[in-house]
């Protein structure tokens, strides 16, 4: 069981650093949607930080769904993706694997660049630490649930925009908290409720969404 | 081993196939005939658990498929029209890959051995979207040489796409495979030189099961 | 009986615009919904 | 199809057989006019006691009388999404065409009580807070569960076979009913921390005798009439999707 999802999670991510290009863009996505709001709301510092947090997690948000479409579509294409669902292996426990890669090859650039962001809004040093921890704690359930919605529009006509349809609004609670806990620090108070809400939030979807995407895949292909 | 009970399936309003019963044992090889269109590939589909019929049962060592699955998809390897291959890897890795998801982790040498033995030494560490049409099929049927444990293999339309030297191997795999008690499914257009050894035949234009 | 006329009801203490504003759109709602059931069922019953 | 009804061991009806669409068919075609008759009665009911019989309320006057179709569409919103979630799980786990196609003719009607909540809670908002739109914390899931439902009519309706257009929903729609009070609870606190509260719909006005009872009898109406639109609506699906079975051919002759 465990030497198949190393060997799904190596593949995934050689196929990742193999199309690195691919990386970059959702990462650059990510930068550009963050510095665009400013010059729509003006450069005024006080303001920038107080909306700081949540537009670097709204941009965020965004290029985590834009990389989803990565996860599987490819494989589905391909006719790899069968051979998953005819697997020796729960289906399930593959899932989780491709979804440890993605967020290795999608979520964990943006975490990383996520402080040099919020230099932009002037938040200050501890409100950064704890931005990248947020997302770090966040974007697991990003990519779950992210998940479930891309195994449900495989193959389907307007997959993007549907994909966006079906998980935004299940993505309210992270961006909440997330936002929260970067505007709590900023504040000066204790964003510690709050990313632990982010990372039981995750665990619940690391238990549940498995078993969702694992029966939306085997209905695309019935 | 295979046991397959009453099968219909319906493609929207029209309906494929209806009533399709046969039974399956070791060194059995059933050939799949039909027109385009006639339901050839969900028919092959629904036996290896990736479709659903609308009526009807498949049963693997009289269990329902459906509720043995790892079991089931351990013992079999199902080939569709795809070739199941990763453009960005080379057929070596997708190799390595492929047996890995089938329970059955292949040594590196068993794999060169494998895609040698279908004339791909040369290209097995090229990616594979620098092969031709024909080289990427033989790199998804090298599987087959190193699948030999399995009790089942379903292939659809196995020989398409291959030159003479790559058919009368993949014939002396699976002949070598049903002397070794396997069981074979398969659909094809080109009167193989295989087809001396079928031991069933489903044709399902006329919906009915020949013993040959 | 809360009202002494039909144009105090209708006024509705000065906020009637929400009042019936509210009330007309859900009746208007709840028109449309039965026009679109009984349409798709005169469609569903027309094709052979 | 036995015309009989099968009579279980135990005396009861086979409550298995109305899971087949076609003896469901009439079976609905009968209910759905008298839910709707209770509607109709229930409706005029509840408006004649918010009008005429509840007092005006001391702070707010009159526009708090929106509040006899804001609390039930609200309501209604609530129960018809976890409607559409049982529906959904039971067509998952028994494999039961119906239970997908009760759940495809529930989603229109709770979109449509969502959005009249929405609706009738902005025309509440202006005259009580001068706004149209109150970020408040029930208003704003409410509006989360609007586009849960967009989400999943969407989805169906991306596809065209309607085997997996059902079981694609009834993931959707679980996943969805796991979420809600997630939804709720995060957006709850959201608001909270935000503003303090200081602009959040309050509880509904200290609720006279006759105004909780006006809310009441508009409740099991606006329950009355999602039965009725749901079992009009499943019966539409029934003919759209079984149109190859002789049944359909049959009913729709004596129907001429």
């Amino acid at each position: 069981m465990l030497n198949v999802m190393r060997a799904v999670i190596a593949r995934d991510l050689t196929l990742a650093w193999r199309r690195r290009s691919d990386v970059f863009t959702s990462m650059i996505f990510f930068v550009i949607v963050a510095s665009l709001f400013p010059l729509g709301i003006g450069p005024e510092p006080k303001l920038l930080l107080a909306i700081g947090p949540g537009i670097v997690w709204v941009a965020a948000l965004l290029a985590s769904m834009l990389a989803l479409s990565r996860l599987f579509a490819s494989d589905y294409a391909d006719g790899t993706l069968e051979q998953m669902l005819l697997a020796a292996t729960p289906l399930s426990v593959i899932v989780i694997a491709k979804v440890i890669a993605h967020w290795i090859a999608a979520n964990l650039p943006l975490v990383l660049i996520a402080p040099l962001l919020g230099l932009q809004f002037g938040l200050p040093a501890d409100a950064l630490a704890v931005l990248a921890l947020a997302l770090a704690l966040g974007t697991p359930s990003l990519s779950l649930i992210g998940a479930i919605g891309a195994a449900l529009t495989l193959g389907l006509r307007g997959g993007g925009v549907l994909l966006a349809l079906l998980v935004l609004p299940l993505y309210a609670p992270v961006l909440i908290l997330g936002s929260l806990a970067v505007e709590a620090t900023a504040a000066g108070l204790t964003a510690q409720p709050y990313l632990l809400l982010l990372a039981a939030l995750s665990l619940g979807a690391l238990s549940l969404a498995p078993w969702a995407v694992s029966a939306a895949l085997r209905i695309s292909y019935e | 081993m295979l046991e397959v009970i009453n099968l219909t399936s319906a493609r929207g309003e029209r309906t494929l196939f209806r009533n399709v019963s046969f039974k399956l044992d070791a060194s059995g090889l059933l050939h799949v005939a039909g027109t385009n269109g006639s339901g050839k590939t969900s028919l092959l589909r629904i036996l290896c658990g990736l479709g659903a019929a609308d009526a009807g049962e498949v049963r693997w060592r009289g269990e329902p498929i459906h509720s043995v699955r790892e079991a089931y998809w351990r013992e079999g390897v199902y080939l569709g029209h795809a070739n199941a291959l990763k453009d960005d890897l080379s057929a070596i890795e997708n190799l390595l890959m492929a047996c890995t998801l089938a329970g059955r982790p292949a040594s590196d040498g068993d794999a060169r051995e494998a895609l040698h033995a279908f004339g791909l030494a040369a290209c097995s560490h090229l990616p594979v979207r620098a092969l031709s049409q024909g080289q990427k099929r033989r790199s998804a049927l090298a599987r087959l040489a190193l699948s030999t444990q399995a009790r089942l293999w379903i292939l659809d339309e196995p020989f398409s796409a291959l030159d003479v030297a790559a058919v009368a191997h993949l014939e002396k795999l699976i002949v070598a495979y049903l002397d070794g008690g396997g069981s074979v499914i398969f659909t094809t257009h080109q009167d193989a030189a295989i087809s001396a050894r079928i031991t069933q035949r489903i044709d399902l234009d006329k919906a009915s099961v020949a013993a040959c | 009986m809360n009202w002494g006329s039909a144009g105090e009801f209708f006024a509705m203490g000065g906020k009637g615009l929400y009042v019936w504003g509210s009330y007309a759109v859900t009746f208007l709602c709840i028109a449309i919904e039965l026009a679109s059931l009984n349409l798709r069922r005169r469609a569903a019953g027309k094709k052979p | 199809m036995s015309s009989a009804t099968p009579q279980t061991a135990s005396g009861g009806i086979n409550w298995f057989k109305y899971s087949s669409p076609q003896t469901f068919f009439p079976l609905a075609g009968t209910l759905a006019p008298w839910f709707a008759a209770i509607a109709a009665v229930l409706f005029v009911a509840g408006l004649y006691i918010g009008f005429f019989v509840a007092p005006t309320d001391a702070q707010q006057g009159e526009s708090y009388r929106i509040i006899f179709i804001h609390v039930p569409a609200a309501w209604m919103s609530m129960l018809i999404y976890l409607a559409m979630a049982f529906w959904a799980g039971m067509g998952l786990a028994f494999n039961t065409r119906l239970s997908g196609m009760m759940a495809t003719a529930l989603a229109p009607t709770g979109a449509l009580f969502t959005f009249i909540a929405l609706w009738t809670g902005a025309l509440w908002g202006k005259p009580t807070w001068g706004t149209w739109w109150v970020w408040d914390a029930r208003l704003t899931s409410e509006l989360l569960l609007l586009f849960l439902y967009f989400g999943f009519m969407a989805l169906q309706a991306a596809m065209d076979d309607p085997r997996r257009a059902d079981k694609a929903g009834a993931v959707l729609a679980l996943v969805g009913v796991i979420n809600i009070p997630i939804i709720y609870f995060s957006v709850k606190w959201w608001n909270t921390l935000h503003q303090g509260a200081s602009v959040s719909l309050k509880s509904a006005p200290t609720m006279a005798a006759t105004m909780f009872t006006g809310m009441i009898v508009m409740v099991f109406a606006c329950w009355a009439y999602a039965i009725a639109a749901a079992l009009w609506r499943v019966r539409c699906i029934i003919l759209e999707r079984e149109r190859r079975s002789e049944w359909v051919a049959d009913y729709l002759e004596t129907q001429k």
